[in-house]
């Protein structure tokens, strides 16, 4: 009952030239998808450090979306190749170590594909939602400590 | 403290009929750091920029945020005006809040919601941001044009009149090209060499030209403006500067019997050969693969005919190395092989023959002085099929695109055909006529109507051989798909246009991208249609796919002008994200530990190796070092290193680690 | 075993073949210790016996031994794997590490890579039945179950970083988690910091973990954090065809890549 | 021993004995014990997948899913509609994840579309051929016009065999057993079988068309590789010849009578007193085959 006014909170790594520029068409096209998904642009999916996937988790995210350029179609030629072994890596760690890699939604997304975009991040909220809230992270958490932590500035 | 503003876009209706774009504006300006916040109507506007550049300077803002559409669209119109008030520019951020926020969601508290966070985590990011410099790099003012066709002339010609140097490099003893290798042109029908070899010529004699025939690209390093490029010049057994280009070691030579590469196999050569008698350079070189000195030892007949000793067997390929600003890869295309096609009998029938092959018969100074006869015994065919799409069009042969310049030379073919024969019937077997371009439809028209060329319409299964004919069966689709035979007494295929068999590997060495076709890829199929994703590498011609003579020669002198531009400064500015290895004072110098994992990560060869040395020229450590003018910003490294000792500048690890905490903690 | 040691460190250290040897020395409570030899005298403190099975490939890279000049190594299996590894990232150069070892009851001693490969590629690398047996038996659970395995394992890390000590690989001077630029890993040893710093560790040793074992032996806390990297070595010999340790000049697994690599989980 | 499953189909227990005797003798030959698939059903030829997608696809299934259970991983389907069935469902299950739930629901069995269909040529390739020139001991020395029709080699897309206008392997085989395969130009075209009953007098012309210009260009005998194939150009013979005006007497064998023939077997075995035109090839002493040349004249 509760889990079904839950609205999971998903963050999307993407690469400029084509996810980015792919949900950008999404948007031209004006296609509808969940407002529960944001999106942060990389240069390349090689860019994309997995402290940073490990942060969001903590952070609260519930899903996270990574898409980048499809293969052989990087923007530098080969960072995405580069990304995709790690990640094979990354989901195995992840996973031997009892964090669900079925929330980790890996996509490619290119600048023509609006409508995959849409169906990539509507299908990730349904699958998010359906798995609940990440209680694992939440009774581990300390926000007051992270909060400290980082807004000294 | 940085000073943040905060200017909110309501793009007419786009953005605010979904957001409440004033309370975005209100409550980001709430946020820690913002000290000024705003929304306007049309922020890209004239007066949206004016409101920017006046805030800046009225509320001293370090900072600037523009919540509007995608940066793709607007980040260079804002960046520059923040850099108009004075501002570093690269302190500037969007926030997406059109494509990926009011255009993909309904109205609702939810989607202002959205629009806020977004503007929340592009403050906390633009907080980390530094201030950056547009990097400068020094340019070499030659261009090297790869590939002496028609592309490959225009462009060196074009550039070299600009007032540039040009080195233009060719890997056949002539220049010319497969259009040097043509009778006439469509639809003009004017005879080809006489419009090519004066072009040809004033290659060979303009100053700002250098030209290397028999030569090929060995490598290339460096970068835009900065490239290095090795150039094999293959030996030509020849003392070029003694020879006068007599041509009496050609005549004298006793290996006779050699197919001509130029003739497509229909006519023969010598070993040491002039590959045509309007060849620039017109001297000749020597086969060695098939010159009896080198194969057996014996002979040296030219040498001892020749009038002025230039004859050298004992020549090396020799290796120079150039610098350049520029390349133009021109290299040209390639006519599908004959084991494609068992089912015509390529290979297996003399008298089936490719367009290249019709070409050289129809040619005035081809094997036969233009005189249209059929390779087996010499005879003029009565009846001739020119079957288009041979291998086209056919995701079965593995080509599924369309080769584009075959409709209108087959239309050529029949009609040069018809005009030398004039009891001749052309039949040509089509798929469509694909005649799009100046004068072409009228052209094709021409071909059917005025001299009377079957077309049928309908795919060709097989030609096989019966009774001393070619029966070619195919089926007429606009008669009930019925199966038609002609009996014929000579075939052309209009075989499919592809890359050059090197093309991979020229494409490997220059570091630009190609496509599965192994054509090269341009960096954008409209908008940069010469340019490549190496910056500083353009392409012209066939060599990015099938091409006919005035595309070829447009998109030289597009390249050309690119070209020309780059070399119209001194310097050349580039956005300045790019990585960098930090430096820290000794004796720590950096936290790069010098493991070189992300050496090999970088797609553009921009890690290198820096040494740091003792007073005594002793190396204490070995570290990564980025060329700033290689790197293109991806990344790659910076996720790799586990040190974090790279960081990404515009991305840096402060910016996105910032970003993913706002973007989840309010 | 341990005379034949002693004479030969002997030889090597009054010949000047090499300046230091790090090898077994007797520590308290009749535990094994590193001990580090500058004097043929001080050679008689060598031991070698079954239960010197430690690697002390770690302290190759430390300034305080580099600074001593040429050094020679008493090497385990592991600590030879470490050496090439090392190599491998440009850390130790050809001839530069003399490394003693055993082969079949025979004292070896060699500084060249090519034959110190030619030794490890007659070895068997596998991971330990026990410890095979351990991964096996977290991967049949379900994530939760693994899940909950692993917290309670985490909340017992105090962060006293004698993991990375004791690691080969973690040669780095300054360490991720000591980064503050942003404060990637929490300073402060609750659950979730943690977490933080033995995915990390795990995540930079993966394709370079030699599975000698060292990070677990030496955890006071006695987490099997060796496992979190052990679990990766068989998939990425697996995917990619890599193996860390066996030659001088491989190239990393996550430095490159096959166009063809597995991507069944990408949409 | 190899074994190896067989997937016989309607016609070899009926019009087409003489093909599974040369098959299983031949197989034999070289030791390979062929297993029927116990249970077989129809494979839905013809018909079925012009009507009902489901059901075209479920018998083959069944067919496929009861080899798989009898760890039947290759399984030789002489028949080349039977071939080319089995193979596009292979193709179709792999496919479609969803339709492969679906038909596995139907036929009530689990299937993990990994059995692998042989045509007899790529059995033959398989299994035989690098032992055949050491077994040949009579051998085939006449002109063999290898005939593959439509079913073996297409769609081209989904079996991935041969070439499909103009196929070899077939050529290749019967070189291997001494036989001179000629070149020729009807080697994939129709011989009409989708008409067999209805329009005999289609057949004639087609097949006719195909006999005409074999033996125009002197072969001695057709090779095939296909049941309705050979009964087209064998059984219908009469009519053929009526087209033709002539009577042409050339028998058409299959290949695996023609690889039987050459390692020894005798014509009892292969069931060559089951053609209806009949197999009197003439003496010949181990001479070459009559010379070929592409051109021939003949009385237009």
């Amino acid at each position: 009952m509760e889990n079904q006014e839950f609205e999971p909170k998903i963050v999307a790594f993407v690469c400029n030239w084509c996810t980015y520029a792919g949900a950008d068409l999404t948007g031209t096209s004006r296609i509808k998808y969940g407002a529960n998904v944001k999106i942060i642009r990389f240069p390349c999916t090689g860019r994309i450090d997995f402290m940073l996937l490990m942060k969001a988790f903590e952070n609260g995210a519930d899903g996270i979306i990574i898409s980048g350029c499809h293969p052989n179609d990087c923007h530098y030629s080969t960072g995405n190749f580069h990304a995709r072994r790690r990640w094979v890596v990354f989901r195995n760690l992840l996973n031997f170590s009892g964090i669900d890699t079925e929330r980790i939604q890996f996509s490619w997304v290119s600048a023509a594909e609006g409508f995959k975009w849409a169906d990539v991040v509507n299908n990730t909220i349904e699958k998010v939602r359906a798995l609940g809230p990440y209680e694992n992270y939440k009774k581990i958490n300390v926000p007051t400590l992270f909060a400290k932590e980082d807004n000294n500035e | 403290m940085a000073r943040v503003g905060v200017f909110v876009c309501h793009c007419g209706e786009n953005i605010s009929a979904t957001v409440d774009c004033e309370k975005v504006a209100k409550e980001s300006g709430d946020l820690n750091s913002v000290v000024f916040s705003t929304d306007y109507k049309y922020m890209c506007s004239d007066p949206g920029q004016t409101l920017i550049k006046e805030a800046i300077k009225e509320h001293k803002l370090d900072r600037v945020v523009v919540a509007a559409c995608s940066p793709r669209m607007h980040e260079p119109t804002f960046r520059k005006a923040c850099s108009e008030a004075g501002m570093n520019p690269y302190l500037c951020e969007m926030a997406n809040i059109r494509e990926h926020c009011s255009w993909v969601h309904p109205k609702s508290e939810e989607t202002t919601a959205k629009a806020g966070d977004l503007v929340r985590t592009i403050v906390e990011k633009v907080k980390k941001n530094k201030p950056l410099q547009a990097i400068k790099v020094p340019i070499t003012k030659t261009a090297i044009v790869i590939g002496g066709g028609v592309a490959g002339i225009q462009s060196a010609l074009d550039i070299a009149n600009c007032g540039h140097k040009v080195i233009m490099v060719e890997k056949q003893p002539s220049i010319g090209g497969h259009m040097s290798q043509l009778s006439e042109t469509f639809p003009t029908l004017d005879c080809s060499q006489c419009i090519l070899t004066p072009r040809m010529v004033e290659v060979a004699q303009h100053p700002n030209i250098t030209l290397y025939t028999y030569a090929e690209i060995e490598s290339v390093d460096g970068f835009i403006g900065n490239f290095k490029v090795k150039i094999r010049r293959k030996s030509k057994s020849l003392d070029e500067n003694l020879c006068t280009g007599c041509g009496l070691c050609t005549t004298k030579c006793p290996k006779k019997k050699i197919p001509n590469e130029f003739e497509r196999g229909l006519g023969n050569r010598t070993a040491i050969y002039v590959p045509f008698p309007q060849a620039v350079p017109n001297k000749p070189v020597i086969d060695r693969e098939n010159c009896n000195y080198y194969q057996k030892g014996t002979c040296k007949v030219c040498e001892k005919v020749c009038p002025v000793q230039a004859i050298r067997f004992d020549q090396e390929d020799q290796i120079i190395e150039v610098e350049a600003g520029a390349l133009v890869v021109c290299t040209g295309f390639d006519v599908l092989k004959p084991n494609f096609f068992p089912e015509y009998g390529y290979g297996k029938y003399k008298d089936v023959i490719d367009g290249l092959q019709f070409e050289r018969l129809a040619s005035a100074s081809g094997p036969t002085k233009g005189e249209i006869r059929r390779p087996s015994d010499g005879e003029i065919p009565k009846k001739i099929v020119f079957i288009a799409c041979a291998g086209s069009r056919d995701p079965a042969k593995g080509i599924e695109y369309c080769s584009k310049i075959c409709c209108m030379y087959t239309a050529k073919h029949a009609m040069l055909y018809k005009h030398k024969v004039h009891d001749g019937t052309p039949y040509v077997f089509y798929m469509d006529i694909r005649a799009g371009g100046k004068m072409y439809e009228e052209f094709v028209r021409r071909a059917i109507v005025e001299d009377d060329t079957k077309y049928i319409r309908g795919r060709v299964s097989t030609v096989f051989e019966r009774n001393g004919k070619l029966i070619v069966r195919g089926a007429d689709t606009l008669m009930g798909a019925q199966p038609v035979e002609i009996e014929a007494d000579m075939v052309v295929l209009a075989s499919a246009g592809v890359s050059n068999p090197d093309s991979e590997e020229l494409a490997q060495r220059l570091h630009v991208s190609y496509d599965a076709y192994k054509f090269f890829a341009e960096a954008h199929p409209k908008l940069k249609p010469v340019e490549t994703n190496t910056a500083g590498i353009f392409l012209a011609g066939a060599c990015q796919a099938p091409k006919d003579i005035p595309e070829s020669v447009a998109a030289a002198s597009g390249a050309a002008v690119k070209v020309a531009a780059l070399f119209s400064n001194s310097e050349l500015t580039r956005e300045p994200v790019v990585a960098e290895v930090n430096r820290q004072a000794p004796p720590v110098f950096s936290t790069c530990t010098g493991c070189f994992l992300c050496e090999k990560v970088c797609p553009y060869q921009a890690i290198e190796r820096e040494e740091i040395k003792d007073r005594n020229g002793n190396v204490i450590k070995t570290l990564a070092r980025i060329n700033k003018g290689l790197c293109q910003g991806c990344g790659t490294c910076v996720a790799l290193c586990r040190v974090k000792a790279i960081d990404l500048h515009g991305f840096s690890n402060q910016q996105m680690y910032s970003e993913v905490m706002a973007l989840l903690n309010f | 075993m341990s005379d034949i040691l002693i004479n030969k460190v002997k030889q090597l250290l009054s010949d000047k073949a090499i300046d230091i040897f790090i090898g077994h020395g007797e520590g308290t409570g009749g535990r094994i210790r590193p001990i580090f030899v500058r004097t043929p005298e001080d050679a008689e403190q060598l031991i070698f016996n079954e239960n010197c099975k430690q690697s002390w490939a770690n302290y190759l890279l430390k300034p305080e031994v580099k600074a001593a000049g040429k050094i020679g190594m008493m090497a385990t299996k592991h600590a030879l794997r470490a050496m090439m590894q090392l190599a491998s990232e440009f850390q130790i150069k050809d001839n530069e590490v003399l490394a003693l070892y055993w082969d079949n009851n025979e004292l070896k001693s060699s500084a060249d890579f090519k034959e110190i490969e030619a030794y490890l590629a007659s070895q068997n690398h596998d991971i330990l039945p026990h410890e095979q047996e351990m991964i096996d038996k977290l991967n049949a659970m379900t994530t939760q179950e693994r899940w909950d395995f692993w917290q309670k394992e985490y909340e017992k890390c105090i962060k006293c970083y004698a993991c990375r000590s004791a690691c080969p690989m973690c040669y780095c001077h300054h360490c991720a988690a000591e980064g503050n630029q942003p404060q990637w890993i929490p300073v402060a040893s609750h659950q979730l910091g943690n977490m933080d710093w033995h995915l990390m560790r795990a995540m930079h040793l993966s394709g370079r973990c030699i599975n000698c074992g060292a990070c677990a032996k030496v955890c006071p806390m006695h987490i099997p954090l060796n496992l979190l990297t052990y679990n990766l070595i068989t998939p990425i010999q697996q995917e990619f065809g890599a193996i860390a340790g066996m030659k001088h000049d491989a190239t990393y697994a996550l430095s490159t890549f096959k166009t063809e690599d597995k991507e069944n989980f990408i949409l | 021993m190899i074994r190896l499953g067989f997937y016989p189909g309607c016609s070899m227990e009926g019009g087409a004995r003489e093909y599974q005797e040369s098959v299983i003798a031949l197989a034999k030959v070289f030791d390979i014990e062929l297993i029927q698939i116990p249970d077989w059903n129809c494979c839905g030829a013809t018909a079925a997948h012009n009507l009902n997608k489901e059901l075209s696809l479920s018998l083959p299934t069944r067919i496929l899913a009861l080899a798989e259970k009898n760890e039947l991983m290759d399984i030789v389907v002489p028949c080349a509609a039977c071939y080319s069935r089995l193979t596009v469902t292979n193709h179709e299950l792999n496919k479609d994840k969803s339709l492969a739930d679906k038909v596995c629901d139907v036929i009530d069995m689990p299937y993990s579309g990994n059995v692998n269909v042989l045509n007899i040529i790529q059995f033959i390739q398989k299994y035989i051929a690098d032992k055949l020139e050491e077994k040949v001991t009579t051998p085939f020395n006449y002109n063999v016009a290898c005939y593959y029709g439509c079913l073996l080699v297409r769609p081209n897309g989904i079996l991935k065999f041969d070439r499909p206008e103009d196929p070899q392997t077939m050529d290749i085989l019967v070189k291997k057993a001494g036989g001179n395969a000629i070149d020729w130009a009807y080697k994939a075209e129709c011989c009409g079988a989708g008409m067999s009953v209805s329009r005999t007098d289609i057949v004639a012309r087609l097949s006719g068309n195909i006999i005409r210009d074999a033996v125009e260009r002197k072969a001695e005998v057709l090779a095939v590789a296909c049941p309705m194939c050979h009964s087209n150009l064998d059984m219908r013979r009469p009519e053929i010849n009526k087209f033709l005006k002539k009577e042409v007497d050339v028998p058409v064998l299959y290949i695996s009578q023609i690889l039987g023939l050459a390692v020894g077997l005798d014509a009892k075995t292969l069931g060559l007193q089951r053609h209806m035109v009949a197999v009197n090839l003439p003496e010949k002493k181990a001479e070459q085959p009559a010379p070929i040349t592409n051109t021939i004249k003949t009385e237009a």
